[in-house]
């Protein structure tokens, strides 16, 4: 396996960063639930990034492994989450996150 | 510069890029779609690692089912655009530039560990990280055998909860 | 990585993909001529002696067809969906192996494209991704029936993947390894159909409903949604929709014959013969091209026999009587496995297919009963 | 196959999987998904077993112990939960998972009736509850690999069989409001306190003497503290005869076996017949390197045994009741193989437990049905709505006084207690024949006084056996019920027929001459044949048989039942007649029905003063003294006065009040201010999280 030859764990990192930055700035500026739920995605997929290249790094399959936990945490996440928001579009009728800030329903 | 490092470069413009398109676009189909293109150019990247499984099943369960879900939902509901406005005027640029800041430290971070540490430096020597299913088979029924388990509830958990949120109740309208 | 070596791959990938296109032509005459057969008519038989024109003189129809786009429509996307749809069911072919390793000028050359230790994974991936093509269609017309078309399609494929899936994992456990090659290897001795009976006929019902043909054609059932997610679809981005549902039927069933039966593997009555693939490797590719036709034949069959299933039953036929019949399938494959592994007695495997197929005709029976439960419940 | 091995745990786990979703879900569920999942939890134990079997099959019997969890650590005490696998535990796990399941299927079929003649049905999903509990439970002591585990099994069957004899507890056998059956639930569980005492005695010697408890530790130590100190051993094996006595319902300890009978017959057969009985002999033979160090204990053991099967063969002569019979019956079988495990003929002891589990069950099940069947005659008859001032005749479906001439209304019934009877009865070429005969001839080659005493026993098992038949099934119809008893449905039946093809073939499992099951346990049991000189008549033998001993138990079985066929089959019992036994033996036969008086002798010399101590102490030192006047006028008093005066006026109000208010009233303002941080928006709620992630990062970069 030479294809990694050239390519520093440095540049993965800083990919990871970029990535998981990206994604907290959606969590943050977008008001759409859906898209802010999508960001929250790509924040773990970031640190998925981080995870693998360690674990190349290291020459261990933790990091892997510890990757295929967060698909599957993720997984349910999504499947809750968006329950959530299919329950809430029902009683607000929008997915603004800026309309769901009263805890009356 | 090899052709790697070439296709190392293009892949994160591209998954760089894809994330900014997410952040930016205002129809959350596109964001969707966006985002299953950064998914697929990281599960290049895993195999760049030598990750083959890992990079699959990203594809399967990030791309294949999990966006396709979100794309479900967005359909479903008709949300595609929201109505223009801001409740919060303020919450914008603090939050890129908090963003910005925590940007500046993880590079500060990479540049520090870059002088102190070697690995950082450059990836060990020629691994055997090419993780066949048989060995992640055998760590992930051996030695995390009880996170594999919980994981199982988890996701039992999980599909209840969502069957229960957008479960009708009798009389009640849609 | 020399030069060579990319030549190679890229000769064989232009081979299979020009295989696969015109593969597609002439199953679409292969269908309609089995289907006017199956109907008592005689089919096209005007464009070359038995029709064998056809393909080409619908092809020009097609391409000088005038190419309509809806007003409302997303325009990028609607212009990429037919793309995003093709492009899986060609690619998911690449790791199919057609036949053994040649040795042509000097080379070994193999009969694969890319031989990963991860191949049924990799089409599993690919699989899953097809969907975004009809999802995206369907959103982009900005159509009523096309959107349904899409949405039903999403479900249905995501349900019936995790059968497709599960049915993957007994042929791994019998092979020992996820790579398509070895699992060609392992079946020298026994075809996997033999020993995964129900297996095989799950993922036969499940890549039915994958590549959306009757009597799982929900997305597109005329009567409901007119053509569903290909309502507003005409001329050369219609016949890229149309290409790439019959290049996912050649696909799934050279990924069946692969899995099944035995792949590029002779018949099991010509072994140890000279038509072994063993001394004669150039018969690989035939044998295989055997096995697809009349895998293709039976999914033709089906069509022309079954009627379409109704929405809600199709769901849960996949969620309650597919899934949990392939689980057990799988504890029962384990199970055997195990047991032949402890006892050092590899004809323990035969259990597998006696149990397997007794659960399957409980499944069978039960399901027949519920049924008519409910049948009699409405009466 | 160390593999299937490790299956070892499922056999108790699986039991407790069911009876958790029974207690779950058995609300919700129908009754037949209730008892499906019962049975299936048992039956998949069974399969389990029959896997472990075949793997110690493979394996050449050579025992396996695996272990599950540490358990105990105190000093040099180390008690890990370990299961023992080996020929002797695999074929009591077989027995109670394979006999258990067959009876979880009948219970099935029982209990659906039996709850609605009682009018509880609530109460099935219960018992099922029980009963695997039960499994579990039995499964423990015979896989745990030490004393201490076996006597976690030992007191949990105890308190299932406590549990299941009160199931009605709020009734008498025949549904009258009444503590009776709560009665003998107590009973039976303080006949087993009173045995647990000695296990428990022998076990604390056992400590004392060798440091450990595990089976593997105390038998290889075994012969060296024999000859350093003979006298511990002798003391540990006579206290476990206590354990014994009191669990296998020997003399002196058997008195609640018979009253054990209140519990639904599906229990009577399965745990105070077929499987927790014999858990006593179980532990002889389990413990047979400790015994066969001292043969006075064993004659101990053998004697207690055989005067215990005579002494209740001859009650079981004089009961009345059907289930009665069977109970004392029990009594008397086990007392053949306690004498059997106690001369150390441990395979034969262990052959008569597969075939009496076999027989005995398929008779109390039979006579469960019989049971049922008069229930249903008597639910038929027209008196359904009794008339104002006459009180309904109080009828008794088990009183084979009423029964009589069932087999035309019960005729599957009838031929499944024909067969149980032939085995118990030991008839040629039933499973009990084979086994009681290796018995006999073991106690003829060493004990000949004990063989005497079995075989009087014997005869009189074919006695009362015979009684039961032609009073039960023969003659004409003493009571209304019997003329209209009907037959009972497949679910409880077809078990049964199993039972009954048990029972006419178990003797295969130790054919003279193939001697499978000595072959089998001999890879656990090794006692070695002392070499005695026989008599030319008993030196004859295959295996374990004899043909002498043979045929003068088979003639003196047969003449037995030719007996009482001419005392009660050639002139049937008429309607309210005496028992014709009554009128030459009278004052002798009046004490068997009384169960020679051992009740009323227990309750004049222990029950009586010790309930008469009981209630001094409770009413005079406890009540009067402790309560009335320590607890009321001292305790109570300085309580009040410390707790009113002095707590609550000065310290509570005065002190604790003010800091408490104070506080309040701070957080009140605090928290107001704070307030406006709460706007309700959740992405300014992530920008707070941001905002600290940056402020740490940030820090620990600058540390």
């Amino acid at each position: 396996m030479g294809v990694l030859g050239g390519i520093p764990l440095s540049g993965f990192l800083a990919v990871s960063a970029i990535l998981f930055t990206m994604g907290a700035l959606g969590v943050l500026i977008r008001r759409n639930a859906i898209i802010i739920f999508m960001s929250v995605e790509l924040m773990l997929n970031a640190a998925n990034l981080a995870f693998v290249a360690f674990a190349r790094a290291y020459n261990v399959l933790n990091g892997q492994l510890f990757v295929f936990f967060v698909m599957t945490v993720s997984a349910a996440e999504v499947a809750v989450g968006l329950a959530l928001i299919v329950a809430i579009f029902r009683s607000k009728h929008s997915i603004d996150v800026d309309q769901m800030s009263s805890l009356k329903g | 510069m090899n052709l790697t490092l070439i296709l190392f470069y293009v892949l994160a413009v591209a998954a760089v890029a894809t994330a900014t398109g997410l952040l930016l676009s205002r129809n959350s189909v596109y964001a969707a779609l966006f985002l299953v293109l950064n998914f697929a150019t990281v599960a290049i990247f895993y195999l760049l690692l030598g990750a083959p499984f890992i990079a699959l099943v990203q594809v399967t369960v990030y791309a294949g089912a999990i966006m396709v879900l979100f794309l479900f939902v967005i359909m479903l509901l008709g949300a595609e655009k929201l109505p223009r406005g801001q409740v919060l005027p303020w919450q914008r640029p603090l939050a890129i530039g908090l963003a910005a800041l925590l940007l500046v430290e993880a590079g500060f971070l990479l540049y520090q560990r870059l002088q102190t540490t070697a690995i950082l430096a450059a990836p060990g020597a020629e691994l055997n990280t090419t993780a066949t299913l048989q060995t992640l088979g055998m760590a992930l029924f051996n030695q995390y055998l009880l996170p594999f388990e919980v994981t199982s509830i988890l996701l039992l958990v999980a599909m209840i909860g969502a069957i229960v949120l957008t479960k009708q109740v009798k009389g009640e309208q849609a | 990585m020399n030069f060579a070596l990319i030549l190679e791959w890229l000769i064989k990938a232009i081979v299979l993909v020009l295989l696969l296109l015109g593969g597609f032509a002439y199953l679409t005459l292969y269908e309609r001529k089995a289907l006017a057969r199956i109907q008592m008519r005689v089919g096209p038989n005007r464009a070359g002696p038995w029709g064998i024109l056809q393909p080409i003189a619908d092809a020009v129809k097609l391409i000088f067809k005038e190419e309509l786009m809806p007003a409302q429509a997303d325009k990028l996307l609607f212009f990429l969906a037919p793309v995003v749809t093709l492009v899986p069911a060609l690619v998911i072919t690449a790791v199919v192996p057609w036949g053994p390793t040649l040795h042509v000028f000097g080379r070994d050359i193999t009969l694969y494209i890319a031989d990963i230790n991860v191949g049924v994974l990799y089409i599993m991936s690919v699989a899953s991704i097809a969907v975004y093509g009809i999802v995206l269609a369907g959103w982009s017309s900005n159509n009523k029936y096309a959107m349904m078309g899409g949405l039903r399609s999403t479900a249905q494929m995501i349900s019936y993947e995790i059968a497709l899936g599960l049915s993957f994992v007994g042929v791994i456990l019998l092979a020992g390894s996820a790579s398509m090659t070895e699992i060609v290897t392992a079946q020298k001795s026994a075809w996997f159909v033999l020993l995964q009976p129900v297996g095989t006929v799950i993922f036969l019902i499940a890549t039915l409903a994958e590549v959306n043909r009757a009597p799982f054609d929900m997305p597109e059932a005329e009567q409901e949604l007119t053509a569903g997610y290909h309502s507003e679809y005409s001329g050369m981005k219609f016949a890229l929709l149309f290409m790439a549902e019959y290049d996912k039927m050649i696909a799934i069933c050279s990924i069946a014959a692969t899995l099944f039966f035995g792949g590029y593997r002779e018949f099991w009555f010509l072994s140890n013969t000279i038509l072994s693939v063993d001394r004669t490797p150039w018969l690989g590719p035939i044998y295989i091209f055997i096995k697809i036709f009349v895998l293709l034949f039976g999914m033709i069959w089906v069509r022309a026999t079954f009627p379409r299933i109704r929405y809600d039953r199709l769901m849960a036929f996949g969620w309650k009587v597919m899934l949990p019949l392939s689980l057990a399938l799988i504890f029962i494959t384990a199970t055997f496995i195990l047991l032949a592994q402890q006892l050092n007695n590899n004809l323990l495997l035969a259990g597998i297919p006696v149990v397997s197929l007794l659960v399957g005709l409980a499944a069978i029976v039960l399901v027949n009963r519920m049924l008519r439960r409910k049948e009699y419940a409405r009466a | 196959m160390d593999t299937l091995f490790s299956l070892v745990p499922l056999i108790v786990f699986l039991p407790v999987l069911g009876l958790l979703i029974n207690i779950a879900f058995g609300g919700k569920m129908g009754e037949k998904a209730i008892g499906t999942v019962a049975s299936a939890a048992s039956g998949l134990a069974f399969v389990v077993s029959v896997l472990l079997g075949v793997a110690l099959w493979a394996g050449g019997g050579a025992e396996h112990v695996v272990p599950l969890a540490e358990w105990i650590r105190i000093g040099t005490l180390n008690i890990p939960w370990t299961f023992r696998v080996d020929t002797l535990s695999v074929t009591m796990m077989l027995v109670v998972s394979g006999v258990g399941t067959l009876i979880h299927i009948y219970a099935i079929g029982y209990m659906h009736e039996d709850v609605r003649f009682k009018n509880d049905v609530g109460r099935y999903a219960r018992f099922f509850v029980f009963l695997n509990l039960f499994i579990a439970m039995m499964m423990i002591l015979v896989s745990g690999d030490s004393y201490l585990m076996l006597f976690v099994g030992w007191e949990g069957v105890g308190l299932c069989s406590f549990l299941l004899i009160g199931f009605w507890y709020e009734m008498d056998t025949l549904g009258r409001p009444s503590w009776a059956n709560s009665n003998a639930a107590k009973k039976a569980m303080i006949a087993n306190r009173i045995g647990d005492f000695g296990f428990l005695l022998a076990a604390f010697t056992m400590f004392w003497a060798f440091g450990s408890l595990q089976f593997g530790e105390v038998f290889g130590k075994a012969s060296q503290i024999a000859a350093a100190t003979p006298g511990v051993i002798l003391f540990i094996t006579l206290f476990l005869l206590v354990g014994v006595a009191g669990k296998s319902a020997q003399i002196p300890l058997y008195v609640w076996l018979p009253d054990a009978m209140a519990g639904p017959t599906p229990v009577s057969a399965l745990i105070h017949a077929a499987t927790m009985v014999t858990a006593g002999v179980y532990l002889v033979a389990r413990s047979w390197p400790l015994y066969s160090l001292v043969p006075n204990a064993q004659f101990i053991v053998a004697l207690v045994g055989a005067v215990t099967a005579l002494f209740a063969a001859t009650i079981a002569a004089g009961q009345y009741d059907i289930k009665k019979v069977l109970a004392y019956s029990t009594i008397s079988q086990l007392g053949f193989m306690v004498a059997a495990v106690g001369m150390g003929a441990y395979v034969a002891g262990m052959f008569h437990l597969i075939t009496h589990a076999f027989f005995k069950a398929l008779l109390f099940l039979s006579a469960g049905s019989v049971i049922l069947g008069m229930e249903r005659g008597h639910h038929h008859l027209p008196h359904h709505e009794p008339e104002a001032g006459h009180t309904e005749e109080l009828f008794d479906p088990g009183d084979m006084r009423n029964m009589g001439g069932l087999r035309k209304q019960m005729p599957v019934t009838f031929w499944l207690y024909i067969f149980g009877t032939l085995a118990l009865a030991g008839i040629f070429p039933f499973a009990g024949f084979w086994s009681k005969d290796e018995i006999l001839l073991d106690a003829a080659r060493k004990f000949p006084a004990i063989y005497i005493l079995l075989t009087i026993a014997a005869f009189l098992t074919a006695f009362y056996m015979g009684r039961q038949i032609w009073m039960v099934f023969y003659g004409k119809p003493r009571h209304a019920a019997a003329e209209h008893a009907q037959e009972s449905p497949k679910v409880m039946t077809v078990p049964l027929m199993v039972l009954a093809a048990l029972s006419l073939l178990g003797g295969l499992l130790n054919f003279p001459g193939i001697d499978t099951l000595t072959n089998w346990l001999g890879h656990t049991i090794e006692a070695a044949e002392g070499e005695v000189a026989l008599p030319a008549w008993l030196a004859v033998s295959w295996g374990g048989f004899n043909p002498w001993t043979a045929l003068i138990s088979l003639g003196l079985a047969l003449l037995a039942i030719y007996i009482s066929w001419l005392i009660y089959g050639r002139k049937p019992l008429e309607n309210g007649q005496k028992d014709p036994l009554k009128q030459p033996f009278g004052f002798i036969f009046t004490a068997l029905e009384r169960k020679w008086y051992v009740d009323e002798i227990y309750a004049a010399v222990i029950l009586n003063p010790y309930v008469a101590i009981s209630r001094f102490l409770a009413d005079v030192i406890d009540w009067r003294f402790w309560h009335d006047w320590f607890h009321e006028k001292v305790i109570a008093g300085t309580y009040n006065f410390v707790s009113k005066t002095v707590l609550d006026l000065r310290i509570d109000q005065q002190f604790i009040d003010a800091i408490a208010n104070g506080l309040g009233n701070l957080t009140r303002r605090v928290s107001g201010s704070l307030r406006r941080l709460q706007n309700g928006f959740v992405r300014s709620y992530a920008l707070a999280v941001l905002f600290g992630v940056v402020i740490i990062l940030g820090y620990l970069l600058l540390k």
